[in-house]
C-alpha cells in the first residue's frame, strides 16, 4: 500500500448539551485541523463526512455539515456510520490516485434526539423493535452471555470504568472525567443488568476533524506525519439471535486484516496503545480479546494486570474512551485523533510514553455487529 | 453587531419526525406470522447447506446465500441463552413498564436464537440456561406478540 | 404495532405497521438563535457577512460556503425582497412535525432580501400561481404574537402593488 | 497509485409501486443475485461491500448491518454512503473508489428503497433545516418546480417542453425496459392535461414512487479482465455537493453542481466534446423539466438551449445522443437506487447488454446522479479502458 498520513486532527470539547449547531461544531474542528496541519481548504481537494439522519433527526443530514466541512467546493461523500469508516473511505479515495489530501469530518448532537428511541430503529421492524430493544439492553443481553461464558465478573467490567475516567482527568477533550472507586461502579444504578450507569457512556455532543494525505503532500507541512500502516472493517450477520453474542469473529477479522497490512504479528508486544470503542465497560474486555492483546475470556485477567492502566505496557483508551465521551459517529474518527496525538507526542498528561504504534477501533450497529480497525505508526 | 461567539443560549426548537410505516413482510415472513396468528405454531427455515434452522425464518441463509425452502415446525420451548432486566423506562417503545425481562432463547429444534420477552418470572430468579415455554396471546393479530412472552418451564 | 391484512389466502401477505414517533430538540446554535431573538423582539431580518466576500447570506451561519472563513459581522436586511423561485405546493403529504396531513395548498418562494446575496425560503400569502412571477416584490408580514420561531414570527411574504 | 478499475455486473429488481413479496433484505437479495450471475460470480467472491438508503424512508437505522441479510455478508466488510437523492451515484463512486484503492479487489455496491413503506414526500421533506425551512418545503416536487419557474421566467421555455422529456422517457420504459416501473406510452396531450402538484410541474411530469434494487459489481483491472472480456470501465468520476440551506441552491435557472461535476468528470475521462463523444446518457432526470434545463449543464446544448435541443428530437432513441434508453427516472425512482440504476443501465449499454433498449454500438456512456441540496454526481464508462 501506498503511503498515506494522517496530517491533522482537531476536536470539539466533548459535552452534553453543547450550544453550539451541528454546523457550528463541525466548522470549528474543520478549521482546527487546518490550522494545525499549516494548511488552508485549497490545499483540500476532497472531504468525506459522517452524519446519521436518525441521530441529528433529518433525512440527508450530510447537508447540515455540507458548507461547515468544507465539503461545497470540492468532491465529497457521506459515510453514514462510525468515523473510522470515513476515514477508510477518505484513505481509499487516495489511493485511488484520484486524490491528495482527503479531510474528514464527523459530528453527532446526542442531546438532539432520544438514544433509547434512536437505537431502537437499529433493530429488525418485523421481529425484534416491538420488544423494546436499544443500544443499553441490547448490550446487556451480550454483557450477560459474555461474562457468563467466560467467568467474566462485574468488579472487572467496573475496573475498566475505573481507569477510562480517571484517564479521562488527563484529556481537556473528555466529557466525563471522574474519580471513582470499582465500589461507585457496582453501585450505581441498574440500567439492565448486569449494566450499570457507570458501565453506560454517557450522552454527548462534540465534533472531530482529521486530514489524510498521500505521501507528498507530507512535506509541505512541519508536523510530524503519522503513518496508516493497516485497516481492517468487518461485520457479523445481523439478527442478535444468530449471532453468537459472546463471539468476537468480526472484530477478529477486521484485526487480522489490519495486522496482515500492518505486518503486525505479535500485537500486544508490537503495540504502544490501543483506544477502542467502549460503549460498556465490558466491551473493553471483550475488544481486547478480539484484538488478540489477550486470549478469548482473558479480558478480565487483563484489566487485574494493570498493564491496560497508564504505566502499563499496553495502555487502553488513555484519552478514557467512549465510556468518557460518547459523540457517536465522531467516537470511532476521536479514537483516530486520539492515537494520533499519542503517536506524535502531543497527547500532553495522557502522553504514552514512547508510543510507536497505536491502534484506534470503531464499532458499528448494535452490540459489536461492525467493526473498524486502523493501525497506526510514527 | 459583531460576532460574540457563546454570547447567548441557544435557542432549542422542539419539534418530531412522525411517520407511518408499513414494513412489508415478504413471502417468508407472512407465512412465519400466519402460522403464530392462525394456528400457534413456530415455524424455523432450514439451510440445506449449512444444516442450520434459523427462526425467524429468512429466504437467503445468511451465511451461505443459498435460498432457503425447508420449512421445519418447532416447539414452544427452550433453553434461555441470555436475559436481562430492563429497568430504565424509554417512552412509546418498550412492551411493558420497566422493570421487564427481556431474553434470547434457543427453541428446541432450532439453531439460532430467539429474542422474546420473559413473563410469569421472578426477575431476581432468571438464569442462563433455563427452560422456558411460549404463552400465546388469546387474540392474536400477526406479529410478534402474538406470542406474549416465555415463561418458565414446568419441570 | 398492527398486522395489516392483504389478502385473505393462504398466500395472503402481511405486513408490520407502526408510527415511528421520535422527538428532537433541535438546536438553533449560536447564528441562528440570534436570528430568531432579532424577529422575536426588534421584527428585524438579520444577516450575516463574510469578512472576504463581503457577501450577506440570510439566515446567519458560521461560515461562508466560498471563502470557507468564519463569518464575523451581523448585518440587518430589508423585510421587502424579490421572488427567485417559486411553487404553489398541491401534492398531499404528510407533515413530519405532527403526522397529520400537510395543509395545502402553500406558496413555497425563494426570496432574495434587500440587502442579501442569498435567498431565504418562505410562503406566499398568495396561493394562485397566475398571480405569481419570478421576480416580483414582497415584503414579509410579521406575527403580533412572536415565539422566536421563523415559521411563524413571519406569517408569510405579501406581494408588494405595483405604483 | 490507483488501479484501473471497471464494472463486471449489473442486477436490478422489476421494479414496482409496492413489492409485498419481499422484505428489504429479499429485495436486495433478487438484485445482488442477479448481479453475481450476470458476471458468473458466487457471493464468497465479492470482497467488500457499499450499500445505500434514505434511512427515514424505511425508518431502519445503520442500514449497513441491516443489510447484510441481503447477501450474506457475515464476515464481509460493509460500510454505509448516504447523500439523499445521489445515494445511488455516491454507492457506485464508492465502490469504484473501493477496487481502485486496490484495498479490494471485486466490490459489490447496493442501492436500494422501498418507497411503499412509507410517505416519502414526509421524509424527504425532513431534509431542510428543521429551523428555517422545512414547514414550507414541498418535497422534492417543489424544489424542481421552483427552479423550473425561474428557468421559464429567464428562458421561455414551456410546461410542454417539459413534457415532451417525460414523452420520451415514459415511451422508452414501455417500450423497450422490461424492469422500468411505469410501462405505459403517453403523449404531451396526456402529460398536459394531468393535474398541477406543483406548479408548473403536472402529474404526469414527475416521477413516480418505487419499490426496488441496484447492486452493481466493480472490479480492479486484472480480476475485470478475468471476470468478462467486455466489462464497462469507469473512465471519469465527478461529484459536487454544495450547500446547506436550499434557498441557496435551488432559485438558479441552471444545475451549477452538474456544469461542476460533468467538467470533473470529463476532464478525467478525457472527453472534450461531449456532445460528440458520448453515445448514450442515463441521466437522473426526476422531472420532465429537469431534462430541458440542465441539458446546458453538461455542455450538450448553448445556456438555455434545452427547449430546442430536446424537440430537435436529437435525444431520442434513434437520435445522435440517446438519453434514458430505460425510461430513466420519469418511469422509476426507487430512491436509494436510482442513481445505481443509472450507473448499472450505462454499463449495460457499453457492455452490449441492455437488450431491447440497446443503443447500437453504444462505446461511451454518461450516468449522473441528483440529490440533497441540487447536487450532482457524474460517472462516464466506456467499452474500452480509454478513449480512443
Amino acid at each position: 500500500m501506498e503511503r498515506i498520513a494522517i496530517i491533522g486532527v482537531a476536536q470539539t470539547k466533548y459535552q452534553r448539551n453543547s450550544p453550539s449547531s451541528h454546523d457550528e461544531m463541525a466548522f470549528e474542528v474543520a478549521q482546527k485541523a487546518l490550522e494545525g496541519a499549516g494548511l488552508s481548504i485549497e490545499d483540500i481537494d476532497n472531504t468525506v463526512t459522517c452524519t446519521n439522519d436518525f441521530w441529528d433527526g433529518r433525512t440527508i443530514s450530510c447537508m447540515t455539515i455540507t458548507d461547515a466541512s468544507g465539503s461545497s467546493k470540492v468532491p465529497t461523500t457521506n459515510v453514514e456510520g462510525d468515523g473510522t469508516l470515513g476515514v477508510l473511505m477518505g484513505l481509499m479515495r487516495i489511493l485511488s490516485g484520484h486524490f491528495k489530501t482527503t479531510l474528514v469530518v464527523a459530528q453527532s448532537k446526542g442531546s438532539v434526539g432520544i438514544p433509547g428511541l434512536i437505537t431502537n430503529a437499529i433493530f429488525d421492524p418485523l421481529y425484534e423493535r416491538i420488544l423494546g430493544l436499544d443500544g443499553i439492553n441490547s448490550a446487556a443481553l451480550q454483557a450477560r452471555l459474555y461474562m457468563s461464558k467466560y467467568g467474566i465478573t462485574e468488579e472487572q467490567c467496573a475496573r475498566v470504568s475505573v481507569k477510562n475516567h480517571k484517564n479521562a482527568k488527563n484529556n481537556p477533550y473528555a466529557q466525563l472525567p471522574l474519580d471513582i472507586t470499582v465500589k461507585d461502579v457496582l453501585n450505581s444504578r441498574m440500567l439492565a443488568d448486569p449494566i450499570k450507569l457507570l458501565d453506560a457512556s454517557p450522552i454527548s455532543d462534540g465534533a472531530c476533524a482529521v486530514i489524510l494525505a498521500r505521501e507528498s503532500e507530507t512535506r509541505k507541512i512541519s508536523k510530524k506525519p503519522v503513518w496508516i500502516k493497516g485497516v481492517g472493517h468487518c461485520s457479523d450477520t445481523y439478527h442478535l439471535g444468530d449471532r453468537d453474542l459472546s463471539d468476537v469473529g468480526a472484530l477478529q477479522s477486521a484485526a487480522k486484516r489490519a495486522y496482515d497490512m500492518a505486518g503486525i504479528s505479535n500485537p500486544p508486544k508490537e503495540i504502544s496503545l490501543a483506544e477502542v470503542y467502549d460503549a460498556f465497560s465490558y466491551m473493553e474486555l471483550m475488544w481486547m480479546e478480539g484484538l488478540g492483546f489477550c486470549g478469548r475470556g482473558g479480558g478480565g485477567a487483563l484489566i487485574d494486570s494493570g498493564i491496560t492502566e497508564m504505566g502499563g505496557s499496553l495502555p487502553v483508551n488513555p484519552s478514557g474512551g467512549v465510556l468518557s465521551a460518547h459523540p457517536v459517529l465522531a467516537a470511532g474518527l476521536a479514537r483516530i485523533a486520539e492515537s494520533v496525538l499519542q503517536l506524535r507526542g502531543e497527547a500532553g498528561a495522557r502522553q504514552v510514553a514512547g508510543a510507536r504504534v497505536a491502534l484506534a477501533h470503531g464499532i458499528e450497529g448494535a452490540c459489536g455487529q461492525g467493526h473498524c480497525v486502523f493501525v497506526l505508526k510514527s | 453587531m459583531t460576532v460574540e461567539l457563546g454570547n447567548t443560549e441557544s435557542r432549542i426548537h422542539q419539534s418530531r419526525i412522525r411517520l407511518k410505516y408499513n414494513w412489508w413482510l415478504g413471502n417468508v415472513g407472512s407465512r412465519f406470522y400466519r402460522e403464530l396468528r392462525d394456528r400457534c405454531k413456530i415455524w424455523g427455515i432450514k439451510c440445506s447447506k449449512c444444516q442450520v434452522v434459523y427462526v425467524p425464518p429468512k429466504e437467503n441463509c445468511p451465511k451461505c446465500f443459498c435460498q432457503m425452502n425447508d420449512w421445519v415446525e418447532l416447539g414452544n420451548t427452550g433453553t434461555l441463552i441470555t436475559y436481562t432486566v430492563v429497568r430504565y423506562p424509554v417512552p412509546s417503545i418498550q412492551p411493558q413498564k420497566p422493570p421487564f425481562a427481556l431474553g434470547i432463547i434457543h427453541l428446541d429444534g432450532a439453531q439460532t436464537g430467539f429474542p422474546h420477552l420473559l413473563g410469569e418470572i421472578d426477575l431476581e430468579k432468571i438464569r442462563i440456561g433455563m427452560r422456558v415455554q411460549a404463552v400465546f396471546q388469546d387474540v392474536r393479530g400477526g406479529n410478534l406478540l402474538d406470542i406474549k412472552y416465555f415463561k418458565p418451564q414446568k419441570e | 404495532m398492527s398486522s395489516q391484512k392483504q389478502k385473505a389466502e393462504s398466500s395472503e401477505l402481511l405486513s408490520i405497521s407502526s408510527i415511528v414517533d421520535v422527538p428532537y430538540n433541535y438546536n438553533a446554535g449560536y447564528y441562528v438563535s440570534q436570528y430568531l431573538r432579532e424577529l422575536k423582539e426588534n421584527k428585524r431580518i438579520l444577516g450575516v457577512k463574510c469578512p472576504k466576500c463581503q457577501k450577506v447570506y440570510v439566515p446567519p451561519r458560521v461560515v461562508c460556503s466560498q471563502c470557507f472563513v468564519q463569518t464575523k459581522e451581523f448585518v440587518p436586511v430589508s423585510d421587502t425582497g424579490t421572488v427567485m423561485a417559486f411553487t404553489v405546493v398541491s401534492v398531499p403529504y404528510t407533515n413530519p412535525n405532527t403526522g397529520e396531513p400537510k395543509k395545502l395548498p402553500f406558496t413555497c418562494a425563494y426570496i432574495k432580501l434587500d440587502g442579501s446575496d442569498s435567498n431565504i425560503m418562505h410562503c406566499l400569502e398568495e396561493v394562485d400561481e397566475k398571480k405569481i412571477r419570478a421576480g416580483m416584490r414582497v415584503r414579509a408580514v410579521f406575527n403580533e404574537i412572536r415565539t422566536g420561531d421563523h415559521f411563524t414570527d413571519i406569517k408569510h411574504f405579501k406581494t408588494i402593488a405595483k405604483g | 497509485m490507483g488501479r484501473r478499475t471497471a464494472i463486471v455486473g449489473v442486477g436490478q429488481t422489476n421494479h414496482r409501486s409496492k413489492i409485498p413479496e419481499c422484505n428489504g433484505q429479499e429485495l436486495i437479495a433478487i438484485a445482488v443475485r442477479r448481479a453475481l450471475d450476470s458476471a458468473g460470480l458466487t457471493i464468497k467472491d465479492i470482497d467488500a461491500v457499499v450499500v445505500g438508503n434514505m434511512d427515514h424512508f424505511e425508518s431502519i437505522n445503520y442500514v449497513d448491518m441491516w443489510s447484510v441479510l441481503g447477501f450474506a455478508g457475515y464476515m464481509k466488510p460493509v460500510l454505509k454512503v448516504t447523500t439523499g437523492g445521489t445515494t445511488g451515484s455516491a454507492v457506485g463512486h464508492a465502490g469504484f473508489y473501493h477496487a481502485a484503492s486496490g484495498l479490494f479487489d471485486v466490490v459489490l455496491a447496493i442501492g436500494w428503497e422501498q418507497n411503499s413503506e412509507s410517505d416519502t414526500t414526509a421524509a424527504i421533506v425532513t431534509h431542510c433545516e428543521p429551523l428555517i425551512e422545512r414547514d414550507f418545503y414541498g418535497g422534492a416536487i417543489g424544489g424542481l418546480a421552483s427552479q423550473y419557474s425561474a428557468y421559464m421566467d429567464k428562458y421561455g421555455a414551456t410546461e410542454e417542453d417539459a413534457a415532451l422529456v417525460s414523452v420520451r422517457d415514459r415511451c422508452n420504459a414501455a417500450l423497450y425496459n422490461p424492469y422500468a416501473h411505469l410501462r405505459k406510452t403517453v403523449t404531451v396531450g396526456d402529460v398536459m392535461s394531468s393535474p398541477y402538484i406543483a406548479y408548473p410541474l403536472r402529474l404526469l411530469h414527475m416521477c413516480p414512487r418505487s419499490d426496488g434494487a441496484c447492486a452493481v459489481i466493480f472490479a480492479g483491472e486484472e480480476k475485470a479482465k478475468k471476470i468478462t472480456d467486455r466489462p464497462a470501465w469507469v473512465l471519469g468520476v465527478g461529484s459536487s455537493h454544495g450547500a446547506t440551506y436550499l434557498g441557496d441552491a435551488i432559485a438558479i435557472p441552471g444545475l451549477p453542481s452538474l456544469e461542476k461535476a460533468s467538467r470533473d468528470a470529463y476532464k478525467m475521462a478525457g472527453i472534450t466534446n461531449p456532445f460528440k463523444q458520448i453515445d448514450v446518457a442515463e441521466l437522473y432526470l426526476p422531472a420532465g423539466s429537469a431534462g430541458v434545463a440542465w441539458m446546458e449543464s453538461m455542455g450538450f446544448c448553448e445556456e438555455g438551449g434545452g427547449p430546442k435541443f430536446i424537440k430537435s428530437g436529437v435525444t431520442n432513441m434513434d437520435g445522435e445522443l440517446p438519453i434514458n434508453p430505460s425510461g430513466g427516472v420519469i418511469a422509476t425512482n426507487c430512491i436509494g437506487a436510482t442513481g445505481l440504476i443509472r450507473i448499472g443501465e450505462a454499463a449495460l449499454q457499453v457492455m452490449g447488454k441492455a437488450e431491447k433498449r440497446q443503443v447500437p454500438g453504444a462505446k461511451v456512456a454518461l450516468a449522473t446522479g441528483f440529490g440533497g441540496c441540487f447536487w450532482s454526481d457524474v460517472t462516464i464508462l466506456c467499452s474500452q479502458p480509454r478513449l480512443d
